[in-house]
């Protein structure tokens, strides 16, 4: 976590936590990690039409180090899944997952050998947008629910999930 | 001509032309008898299909790709199915089809390798089956002759374990390396988890449900 | 000076440096709703009016988040190399008027940090020592795609410097000064025609195209952001970077746009000066800011264009403009103009003659420039093509 | 992995790594002065999850390796445990940017097999849709290009368009994406009363965008320079590496199968093959632009000839039972349809309850059937074992066999060039993978 680990608490960390939280919710950068059909969509999402940028999210960054919010966007297989698990530990904290579509989530209509069953098998997920895939107003809406989420984080919620 | 968008343009001549008068199946059954008259063939939906054995395989695609007539310059296709030995019962569903039910034996596992040629410039295609015995498949490369059998063969090997002598690198292509098994067997389980419902139930994956006690 | 009381160049340093991290920080906000516009979209609208503050809560949440160090680095040279872009961009804007004088509370300033007596020279300077923080960035990540970037960035940099000193060259050769103010003054008033400005664009206008596409390169943007490359290299000299290190880096990289552009403003377009319109003495002093403001924004309005509009060069075209293309130009041009001052020095020309001569001189060039880029058609992957083909022809 | 990695030649030689054993004899390989850098699978230019192991020497390319398999979803193993038309619906997910075309070459497929004549009007609702799906397929690839030479700006017009097509599909199947519209024998259902009214308006709209992007991208120097001359493979090449679609027709060859072997009537059709014989990305611009033209010239003379008629094959005993109607809700069952086999015919409800758990048997045998996607040509070769199942479906998808000509169009390049070869090829990893 950043500086924020080091301040003492008390009514200033309370309100500097509302404030963090807010900068961290309207500046949600995602991690430029497309995998199958979804992250058509979520290229979708960032298109003309529906308009991630509104929410200051169309920066998406190709590296996991810059990058606050992991879109698993498609289905996770058994060799895809190290390198899942490798870029979330790239990524600087505070982070989070959002599991776009069904195979995402929990394997979907693939329930086979070659995919993981669900990406929460190898990150902690914050987000799970159901959809196969899902619309861009749905990830729009779950992406707009987590921004909700993280207003009402505290500091040490987020630190505890690292 | 660079920048330049032309239509039904003059084809250089490595292609030759693209001939609208293709060979009929008849036609590249004879030819390839002639050369070869071990090859068995069959003719089913429309499509024609040599039966080699795998010793001849080599040559019977380098004849294919060389030869005037025949000029198969693309291997389109080239896929493994999985007969395995034992009984089997194939269900035809008597009550809606109204074909029996009938039962196949077979004493050795096979494991049938189909290469699909297609010939650009004479508009035809047809397929070539190798089958080789599925405890210890093994097949001779045909990268020689056509090198895009690079990836595909590859993926036989990563699929049913075929042996392909003569490939330059024989690696797994889409499973992680250290996977053991070959799943597209058909020994090989598909491999799916149950399903949670409400209540503690569950549901199998599609392999072992049992579709009558499903719908029960 | 001595008599200067202390708060006046405090004063002139906290405006100055707040100033350019305003410019800087509207300018980010200002490229996503420009380049959202460009391709029908709307940009960040979200935090305060029009969205103006999503650079705020950019900079909050960078400040906030966690700096990862990663364990294969060269520590010491990776903290720094952000600090150096930095410390960089914010020095080289110290020598740059941003408006003309200003009587506050009895005291007569000009809105700039030190007006150097080699101020010209401590431009190109500063702007050397940001490839450093580039160079040094990407080497000490110690990882391939930061040190291909590295290097990226410090050949395009160093390449395109000649260029840009060269061009700068012929504007201290006609200004005869290296002193930012006299080069400003040197263009206030009429031109060699009535009622044209008297910007060192026009007559030296070669040098000015040169340096526009160099000062492109110089600040890594779009079409010449080689070093970042998202599409290629992750994030190039960066990739390793993260919270209020890559910030810094962000922040470096725009100062540079803004910097580029005040600097170009003052060397070509005449810096602050342009009509006052007949204003009274009381506020007559705004107008040089406004008009040092709208150029500068002109220019950055400019690099936004550029962003949306061109895809990414290739590396090796970008050397070669550099140096097959402009840097020949620009150093014809400098000798060109060495040339006509010294005859303009020693003739006493009339203004009639000295248009000719500036513009049959400047056609030429720009002739030059139109006819120079040698199209290297050679395939090059042909041999690779070739040599497969006698291997498994069929 | 990503850039961020070590080089993993530290590692000792015991350990056995999922991402690539590959790596380590490689990393031995090659000589001091060469670098060895891994692109991907994570990675914004790579189309997902493709990796490329790039031997470089400075800037330029000595070798390229790709490494595919990070999508293998196992859809052909899946699909032998589900019925003839479940089967659809796995398909579509495949190649993700043409899922109309993975559904059409399946269910041909399979109409072979049981030897059946799709109607008429199913036929050119089919071409329309899946020419419509290569305009879209190609939209994306021209973002997706525009994206990785650095100009965004491409990429959300691309999309933009896109998002017009998709809203024609929605209309029609209920999706944007993995519609599963075309089922053996026809369509799932026929299309809706302002159908040609739709593509009517879309065709109205597109060539006027196109237009736009030729006047954006056709006489602007970097673009011309990013992809003129690079990424260069002759027809030669081609056939050695199975490369077919607009790869082997921007190197000449005027190969399309839809023109060889037409399906589902598309020699009704008066249209051209764009070619270009320059070999190079430039050319297969060229082409996929022109494509896009074609594509709606088919479109438009489909749509003038458009027939009435059923849209799903007469027989009852293969015939997707269920009827749907568009509500005010969505797409969902037909209330008289529902009427009919609940209150008026027990045999109706029979029929439908056998096919939709049991599915429709397949008489025994193999085929392969081919249609030209945006990528070349998308082969289904079918075994049916005369079962409700399929016994063993393998899809001969293009990206997969594009990709090996990867290394002999990247050769002496640099990276730049890298990502816009990568990108020309137009892989998509959903198909390569399976």
């Amino acid at each position: 976590m950043g500086l924020e680990s080091k301040l003492p608490s008390g009514i200033l960390l309370t309100n500097l936590e509302r404030f963090v939280n807010y900068s961290r919710s309207t500046s949600l950068w995602p991690a430029t990690f497309g995998l199958a059909c979804c992250a058509i969509e979520m290229m979708a999402t960032g298109g003309p039409r529906h308009d991630m940028s509104r929410f200051g999210m169309e920066v998406f960054r190709a590296s996991p180090r810059q990058a606050d919010l992991m879109i698993v966007a498609g289905r996770v297989s058994n060799k895809m899944a190290p390198v899942l698990r490798r870029i979330y530990d790239q990524m600087s904290d505070p982070k989070w997952v959002l599991s776009m579509g069904v195979c995402a989530t929990s394997g979907g209509m693939f329930n086979n050998y070659a995919l993981v069953q669900g990406v929460d098998h190898v990150v902690p997920v914050d987000m799970y947008v159901p959809g196969c895939p899902p619309r861009p107003e749905m990830l729009l809406d779950g992406i707009l629910k987590l921004h909700e989420r993280i207003r009402h984080e505290t500091f040490a919620e987020q630190g505890a999930k690292a | 001509m660079t920048g330049t968008t032309r239509y039904d343009a003059e084809v250089p001549t490595a292609t030759r032309g693209l001939a609208r008068d293709a060979l009929s199946l008849e036609d590249i059954e004879r030819r390839v008898q002639d050369r070869f008259p071990t090859v068995a063939t069959e003719i089913a939906h429309g499509e024609l299909t040599f039966h080699a054995a795998p010793d001849v395989l080599v040559d019977l695609l380098s004849f294919c790709r060389d030869d005037e007539e025949l000029s198969c310059e693309l291997l389109a296709d080239l896929a493994g199915v999985h007969w395995p030995a034992g009984e089997h019962v194939i269900e035809r569903q008597p009550s809606t089809t109204g074909w029996p039910e009938y039962r196949v034996a077979r004493d050795r596992g096979v494991i049938e390798v189909l290469y699909l040629l297609r010939s650009v410039t004479r508009n035809h295609a047809f397929r070539v089956a190798v089958g080789t015995d599925d405890t210890a498949p093994c097949l001779p490369s045909v990268t020689g002759v056509y090198p895009t059998a690079d990836f595909h063969e590859r993926e036989v090997y990563d699929f049913f374990g075929v042996e392909f002598e003569g490939h330059p690198d024989l690696t797994r292509i889409l499973m992680p390396d250290d996977w053991v098994g070959h799943p597209h067997r058909k020994d090989y389980p598909l491999g799916g988890v149950d399903i949670p419902y409400e209540h503690d139930r569950f549901i199998p994956p599609p392999d072992e449900r049992d579709l009558r006690e499903v719908i029960e | 000076m001595a008599a200067t009381p202390l708060w006046v160049p405090i004063l002139q340093t906290v405006v100055v440096f707040a100033y350019f991290l305003l410019v800087t920080a509207v300018l980010i906000w200002a490229e996503r709703r420009i380049v959202g516009a460009m391709q029908s979209r709307v940009g960040p609208n979200r935090v305060g009016p029009f969205g103006m503050l999503q650079t705020l809560v950019d900079g909050v949440k960078m400040f906030f988040k966690e700096d990862v160090t990663p364990a294969m680095v060269n520590r010491p040279i990776y903290n720094v190399a952000p600090l150096v872009g930095v410390v960089a961009g914010f020095l080289s804007i110290a020598v740059i008027p941003i408006g003309g004088e200003v009587r506050l509370f009895g005291e007569t300033f000009t809105l700039v940090v030190a007006d150097l007596s080699v101020g010209a020279l401590w431009i190109l300077a500063m702007g050397s020592i940001h490839v450093y923080s580039v160079f040094l960035a990407g080497w000490a990540s110690n990882s391939p795609y930061p040190l291909l970037g590295g290097i990226r960035a410090s050949a395009q940099m160093v390449s395109y410097e000649i260029a840009q000193a060269l061009a700068v060259a012929s504007v201290l050769i006609y200004a005869g000064s290296l002193r930012i103010s006299d080069i400003v003054a040197g263009q206030a008033g009429d031109g060699l025609i009535a009622g044209m400005p008297g910007w060192y664009a026009i007559p030296l206008f070669p040098a000015f195209l040169v340096f526009v596409v160099g000062m492109v390169a110089e600040a890594g943007r779009p079409p010449f952001d080689l070093a970042e490359a998202e599409g290629e290299l992750v994030g190039g000299f960066n990739t390793e970077y993260s919270g209020l290190r890559f910030g810094m880096f962000m922040l470096a990289e725009f100062m540079q746009v803004v910097t580029m552009s005040a600097i170009v403003v003052t060397l070509f377009l005449g810096g602050p000066s342009g009509p006052t319109f007949g204003l009274p003495d009381s506020v007559a002093w705004i107008m040089p800011i406004l008009w040092f403001f709208v150029k500068m924004a002109a220019f950055i309005f400019f690099f936004i264009l550029l962003r949306g509009a061109l895809p990414r060069t290739r590396y090796h075209r970008l050397m070669d403009l550099g140096w097959k293309v402009l840097i020949p130009v620009a150093l014809v041009w400098t000798l060109v103009t060495a040339v006509f001052v010294l005859i303009d020095e020693q003739g006493g020309l009339t203004n009639e003659a000295r248009i000719t001569m500036i513009g049959v001189a400047g056609a030429i060039v720009i002739g030059l420039l139109l006819a120079a880029p040698p199209r290297s058609k050679e395939p090059a992957s042909a041999s690779a093509a070739e040599r497969d083909r006698e291997e498994v022809a069929p | 992995m990503t850039a961020t990695d070590p080089t993993p030649a530290a590692r000792s030689d015991d350990e056995v790594f999922v991402e690539g054993a590959d790596w380590e004899t490689i990393v031995d390989a090659v000589v001091d002065d060469t670098l060895t850098v891994n692109m991907g699978p994570q990675h914004p230019s790579t189309h997902g999850v493709l990796r490329l192991i790039l031997e470089l020497d400075g800037e330029t390319v000595l070798g390229l390796k790709p490494v595919v398999g990070y999508l293998h979803t196992g859809i052909e193993k899946n699909a032998e445990y589900r019925t003839w038309v479940q089967g659809t619906t796995f398909f579509t997910r495949m190649d993700y940017l043409s899922p109309l075309f993975n559904e059409l070459a399946y269910c041909l497929g399979v109409e072979r097999l049981l030897d059946i004549e799709v109607p008429e009007r199913a036929q050119a609702v089919r071409v329309i849709l899946t020419e419509f799906n290569r305009i879209a397929s190609h939209l994306v690839w021209l973002a997706t290009a525009g994206m990785e030479l650095g100009t965004t700006t491409v990429m959300t017009a691309g999309f933009r368009e896109r998002e017009h097509v998709l809203d024609l599909f929605e209309s029609q199947s209920g999706l944007r994406m993995n519609h599963a519209y075309i089922r053996p024998g026809g369509l799932a259902q026929d299309v809706t009363d302002d159908f040609v009214a739709r593509c009517d308006a879309l065709l109205e709209l597109l060539p006027a965008r196109i237009a736009d992007y030729e006047d954006l991208l056709l006489e602007n120097p970097i673009w011309r320079d990013r992809l003129e001359g690079v990424g260069i493979i002759d027809a030669e090449a081609c056939y050695r590496y199975g490369i077919t679609g607009p790869l082997l027709r921007a190197a000449g060859v005027p190969w399309d199968l839809r023109k060889a072997q037409p399906y589902s009537g598309i020699d009704a059709y008066d249209f051209e093959v764009a070619t270009d014989d320059a070999c190079d990305s430039y050319g297969r611009f060229l082409v996929r632009l022109e494509e896009m033209r074609q594509s709606m010239r088919i479109i438009r003379q489909a749509l003038d000839s458009l027939p009435g008629g059923p849209v799903m094959v007469p027989d009852r005993r293969i015939a997707w039972p269920s009827q749907q109607s568009l509500g005010a809700d969505g797409i969902g069952n037909d209330p008289e349809y529902i009427r009919h086999i609940m209150g008026e015919s027990m045999e109706s409800l029979i029929n439908h309850f056998k096919l939709v758990t049991q599915g429709f048997t397949v008489p025994a045998g193999q085929v392969y059937s081919a249609v030209e996607s945006p990528r070349g040509e998308l082969g289904y070769a079918i075994t049916s074992t005369g079962t409700n199942k399929p016994y063993r479906v393998h899809v001969r998808d293009p990206s997969f066999v594009n990709l090996q000509g990867a290394d002999e169009m990247t050769r002496g390049l640099m990276i730049s060039d890298v990502v816009a070869v990568v990108s020309s090829i137009d892989p998509v990893m959903g198909g390569v993978d399976r």
